[in-house]
């Protein structure tokens, strides 16, 4: 396999908190014009893969390259300049602000107005509920809906990569179907999507392959059908 | 406390004492008195930090110790010591009623609120008629007899009044509160009343800030409310950064240099705002750990980061 | 009725300044969670470049309003440089460090008030008035100076305000104030944002500095006296809320002019101190904060 | 109190912030002599279910018992001193002090008008215990995590809990680590008398060790029983897979 054939590559990754290793050496990759996804009990390390790929927590070692070039140790607003965004654990949405301030800013970086105008309207073409809402802040907001938003505003940058930590967390059934649903659409529209989920049915119905992360390390990596089947995956979240 | 510390702590203390004794009075005796109590209202500032706070009250307890001194000395006529004593407690029950509302409050708030509250006790010494208004009051004066040794006074309650602040902090007590600076849940989580714990600490903090405000009524005869702006509680502050906070001889290390180069500066013309000013400014800059800190830092260079002693290395080695 | 309206009409002017003042602390609060004391100082130093360039441009023969608005603009100049340095050598090192940037703001304090007096003077200065006269508004009387300061005062928090509201800087000012983290993943640049926050804050303060110098006296000690006000106010509207700012600093203003016209100003202070200790107490994260 | 009584037990408890509701009348307890294994997928309510039984949140519904006694809205101090002691998920320790300090203050909330002597053998014993002794004068904060994650528990089995609540105590500990705390919980609960309730993920460590577990599930609790039974449960291991089920 080829560089240029991978959007995100990330290798070796070391990450401490204090004394304690959160990630050991984890090396992966997400290849283009397909759906990844790291899979994994709590406290595996999940969203320190995730943190530390967007700026947001600095590297012990290793490195990430955006598209063959290195981008360890930028700054968060950065890695968003270059083409990924991350639709993070929890959501964190400005909450006093509306809908459409929400997604607004995360067209902050960009320049050409007018294809702004479209994803705006492509967003709401995803999730027409927050259409009716766009005035309402969005602390106001159910669970569901807030996620919409959250997906939304990461859209909203025109990313080549979208990261999704946690989409599904805390979701109704039927709502998690909608995200699952919204995010294949994604990533049949060329953006090469990274999913972290600890709801690995959904994940693995989603992601073309996956990754299992455990204590820190990557211990397996399959296609999702064969990881859908695998020991591997009740050991990772039963330890039976 | 082992023999070691005693000698450490203690030879320090018997030569300040000795110094005060021999030295007449002068304007270098004078300096020596600044010296004490600037060290002992730093060190009240630093025992409450060791829960994690700052207390810009400080100023305002100085000043009810101050007052409660020079009124019952001069009206009522109360004994040196009853004085003094009387001072610290009263300095005490107010802090108790402060903290007991203040401390409750998470966040930002107890710093802020504790400026205000200086603010409002000098303005309260200018409204009260009884406590002589903007014009302060006059006469405080120690006994006759002890006039020639007053310095040799001041150093030994100062020397007295730092070695029961040390002994606090090293108490099981003290160890609670350096644990609520740290991480006060697990404090609660074992049972340990952390509200009470930091009223009990400021209240101990405030009745030095009161004998220390008594000393220097007695020291300059006079006080009136403006010795005791909010600029008071900076200076202090300003000791205790440049000496640092971690260990007991910093407040003491600073205010003895501050208020020594000070002197030194002013004599040449400079602003003591500006001196004190760039003192705080540069010591936060570039010392975070004051002057205790960064000599500590130079004598345990050579023995390489205090991380990888045996046993831990032995625990990594696993 | 007429002293009711008079008293009002004292506190909303009074009032005036203390929003500018608070304004600046809370959004410099709100982006970069510190506490900066020495924000007084920027208005002080507008206010006495007002004091000293002014008469120099009076006497060299321009009209008073143009004299002013020179001198003005040397003072918010002076401020702005001065916040700057302060910001690009201390603060931006110190973010959210409350603690030690709060310490910086104090030593600022004294350094600078300690300067201002070396170059400045001790003398206590005053401004010529740029107009003259007083309005009659519903019955109570102002002078038309004290009019203009309140008149600027609302222009520029209904400029701030609406630049907060709609502009895309504003916009990502207030993300960066909820979530400095989750604002970066949007591509804000919290760095730049940052300094934005705090020059804005100078820059209010610096206005306030330069509209106080002619109706007031112009010491070097005048910031001090404004910022106790300034800091109650945003404590009871709750730090980092714009709107409580605004409240806080009415409030606190009103209840200092009817406490300043019955008894007299020290006890007006004092009164405000034992209302901010009942506020911590019923709510110890402000009027307006979230805890 | 016999021994058949709970030393904890929960009735209907229930906690919501805003919209979300966090945990929904969960009945438990907590009986003499047991390790209580808390289970369930990431958001399930258990970090909330800690900080209810603990005090640290008060409930929107229900009542908390302590050994018989209701106990509903007590802060955490006045919990543990009932017995109840717990750590949290992300290091309960002071970082900046000695591993003695540490564990002094756990001495400190247990024998609040004992002076000296009593609390300095408590330390003692309590770091002979989980193997310290070598470690008391390092500062906790430069210890290896496997350590650091030791002195946490040891503050508070230095309280001499009845009901000790433990908040993910394995996480980030190599094998050899575990089977050594594993083997100080049996000790724990045969030698001390007192039970555990934990919250862990590594779920091999909880089917090896627990006498009984209760799994929540969207706030409500999903199944409970013996790790066997629990193992074998249908609704557990699709909610662990996140497969659709009907349980309720």
């Amino acid at each position: 396999m080829t560089p240029t054939e991978l959007s995100l590559e990330i290798t070796d990754l070391s990450v401490n908190f204090g004394v304690v290793p959160a990630l050991r050496g984890v090396s992966l990759a997400l290849r283009k014009g397909r759906i990844a996804t790291i899979i994994g009990a709590n406290g595996a390390g999940k969203s320190t893969i995730m943190k530390a790929v967007c700026g947001l927590v600095k590297p012990r070692g290793g490195s990430v390259s955006l598209f063959g070039k290195p981008v360890t140790g930028l700054p968060a607003d950065e890695i968003v300049v270059r083409g990924l965004s991350l639709v993070p654990e929890g959501r964190r949405l400005f909450g006093s602000m509306t809908i459409r301030e929400n997604l607004e800013l995360g067209a902050y970086r960009r320049k050409d107005r007018l294809r702004v105008g479209e994803d705006f309207a492509r967003v709401l073409d995803y999730f027409p509920a927050l259409r009716d809402r766009l005035s309402t802040p969005v602390g106001s907001l159910s669970g569901g809906q807030q996620q919409m938003v959250a997906v939304g505003r990461a859209l909203m940058s025109a990313p080549r990569i979208l990261l999704l930590d946690e989409p599904t967390i805390g979701l109704a059934p039927a709502v998690v179907d909608d995200i699952a649903g919204i995010v294949r659409t994604i990533g049949r529209s060329g953006v090469d999507v990274l999913l972290v989920e600890q709801n690995a049915e959904v994940a693995l119905s989603i992601a073309d392959y996956g990754y299992i992360l455990e204590n820190g390390s990557i211990v397996a990596e399959d296609e999702s059908t064969a990881l859908a089947r695998s020991e591997t995956v009740q050991r990772a979240y039963l330890g039976i | 406390m082992d023999n070691h510390a005693i000698l450490k702590a203690g030879a320090p203390a018997v030569l300040a004492i000795a110094l005060a004794a021999v030295l007449p009075a002068s304007y270098a005796s004078n300096l020596l008195n600044w010296i004490a109590i600037a060290a002992l209202i730093a060190a009240s500032l630093r025992m409450v930090l060791l829960f994690g706070e700052l207390n810009f009250g400080t100023a305002a307890f100085v000043s009810i110790g101050a007052y409660t001194a020079g009124l019952l000395t001069t009206r009522f006529e109360l004994p040196f010591l009853a004085a003094i004593l009387a001072a610290g407690v009263m300095a005490a029950l107010v802090s108790i009623l402060f903290g007991y509302v203040t401390l409750r409050i998470k966040g930002p708030y107890f710093k802020l609120i504790g400026f205000a509250f200086a603010e409002v006790v000098r303005l309260c010494c200018t409204q009260i008629d009884w406590l002589g208004g903007n014009s302060g009051m006059v006469g405080i004066f120690p006994p006759a007899g002890l006039d020639a040794w007053y310095g040799t006074f001041v150093m030994t309650v100062v020397v007295l009044m730092l070695v029961g602040l040390y002994a606090v902090e090293r108490s099981d007590f003290g160890k609670v509160l350096t644990a609520i600076r740290d991480n006060d849940a697990v404090v609660r989580t074992v049972g340990i009343d952390v509200h009470r714990a930091k009223v009990i600490c400021f209240a101990i903090a405030c009745f030095a800030a009161g004998i220390a405000g008594s000393l220097q009524a007695f020291a300059n005869t006079v006080i009136s409310p403006g010795d005791f702006g909010v600029l008071l509680s900076i200076m202090a502050l300003a000791y205790l950064k440049v000496g640092g906070e971690e260990s007991i001889f910093g407040p003491v290390a600073g205010a003895a240099l501050l208020i020594l180069l000070g002197s030194v500066a002013l004599s040449f013309g400079a602003g003591e705002h500006v001196f004190y000013g760039a003192a705080i400014v540069l010591s936060v800059l570039i010392m975070p750990k004051g002057i205790v800190g960064m000599v500590d830092g130079l004598l345990r260079r050579p023995g390489g980061p205090a991380a990888s002693t045996p046993a831990i290395r032995e625990a990594r080695g696993q | 009725m007429q002293t009711a309206l008079q008293i009002i009409a004292t506190g909303l002017q009074i009032g005036a300044i203390y929003v500018l003042f608070s304004l600046g602390l809370t959004l410099t609060f709100g982006i970069m969670r510190i506490v900066n004391f020495a924000h007084g100082q920027f208005f002080t130093l507008s206010a006495l470049v007002v004091a000293v360039v002014m008469p120099y441009l009076a006497t060299a023969g321009l009209p008073l309003p143009a004299a002013f608005a020179g001198s003005a603009a040397a003072g918010v100049a002076a401020s702005l440089l001065l916040g700057l340095v302060t910001y690009e050598w201390g603060f931006k090192r110190l973010q959210r460090d409350f603690v030690g940037s709060f310490i910086l703001s104090l030593g600022l304090i004294l350094l600078l008030e300690g300067l201002y007096l070396d170059v400045f003077g001790g003398a206590v200065r005053s401004v010529p008035p740029i107009i003259d006269g007083t309005v009659s508004v519903f019955g109570a009387s102002l002078t038309s100076q004290r009019l203009l300061l309140c008149f600027v005062a609302v222009v520029l928090t209904g400029l701030l305000y609406a630049a907060l509201a709609m502009t895309p800087v504003g916009k990502a000012l207030r993300a960066a104030s909820i979530d400095h983290e989750a604002a970066m993943l949007q591509g804000i640049p919290y760095q730049r944002i940052a300094r934005h926050g705090f020059m804005i804050a100078t820059l209010l303060a610096a206005v306030a500095g330069a509209l106080i110098a002619p109706v007031s006296v112009v010491t070097t000690t005048l910031g001090s006296d404004y910022l106790i006000k300034g800091f109650i106010a945003v404590i009871v509207g709750g730090l980092g809320s714009i709107p409580g700012a605004i409240i806080g600093s009415l409030f606190i203003a009103l209840v200092e002019s009817v406490g300043g016209y019955f008894f007299d100003p020290s006890r007006a202070s004092i009164a405000i101190f034992a209302l901010v200790m009942v506020v911590l107490l019923v709510r110890p994260q402000g009027l307006m904060g979230h805890g | 109190m016999t021994d058949t009584t709970a030393l904890l037990r929960t009735e209907a408890l229930t906690r919501r912030f805003g919209g979300l509701l966090a945990v929904s009348n969960l009945d438990m307890d907590i009986r003499p002599n047991e390790i209580l294994g808390l289970i369930g997928p990431n958001g399930a309510g258990k970090s909330t279910t800690f900080n209810l039984i603990s005090g640290f949140h008060k409930p929107t519904a229900g009542r908390l018992f302590i050994g018989g006694r209701d106990v509903t809205g007590r802060s955490p101090e006045q919990i543990s001193r009932l017995g109840l002691v717990r750590t949290f998920q992300h290091g309960s320790l002071m970082r900046g002090m000695t591993v003695r300090d540490n564990l002094l203050v756990g001495a400190v909330g247990a024998l609040p008008q004992a002076r000296g002597e009593p609390r300095r053998a408590r330390v003692a014993e309590t770091a002979k215990r989980l193997r310290l002794t070598a470690y008391l004068d390092e500062r906790a904060g430069n210890l290896p995590h496997g350590l650091q994650r030791l002195v946490s528990i040891g503050i508070a089995v230095a309280t001499g809990p009845r009901v000790l609540c433990l908040d993910e105590p394995l996480t980030g500990l190599n094998q050899s680590e575990v089977a050594g705390i594993l083997d100080l919980f049996r000790s724990i609960r045969d030698e001390d008398g007192s039970s555990i309730l934990l919250v862990e993920h590594n779920m091999k460590a909880v089917m090896q060790v627990c006498d009984r577990i209760v799994v929540l599930h969207h706030g409500q609790k999903l199944a409970s029983g013996t790790p066997a039974e629990i193992g074998r449960d249908e609704a557990v291991i699709s909610a662990y897979l996140g497969k659709r089920h009907d349980s309720h």
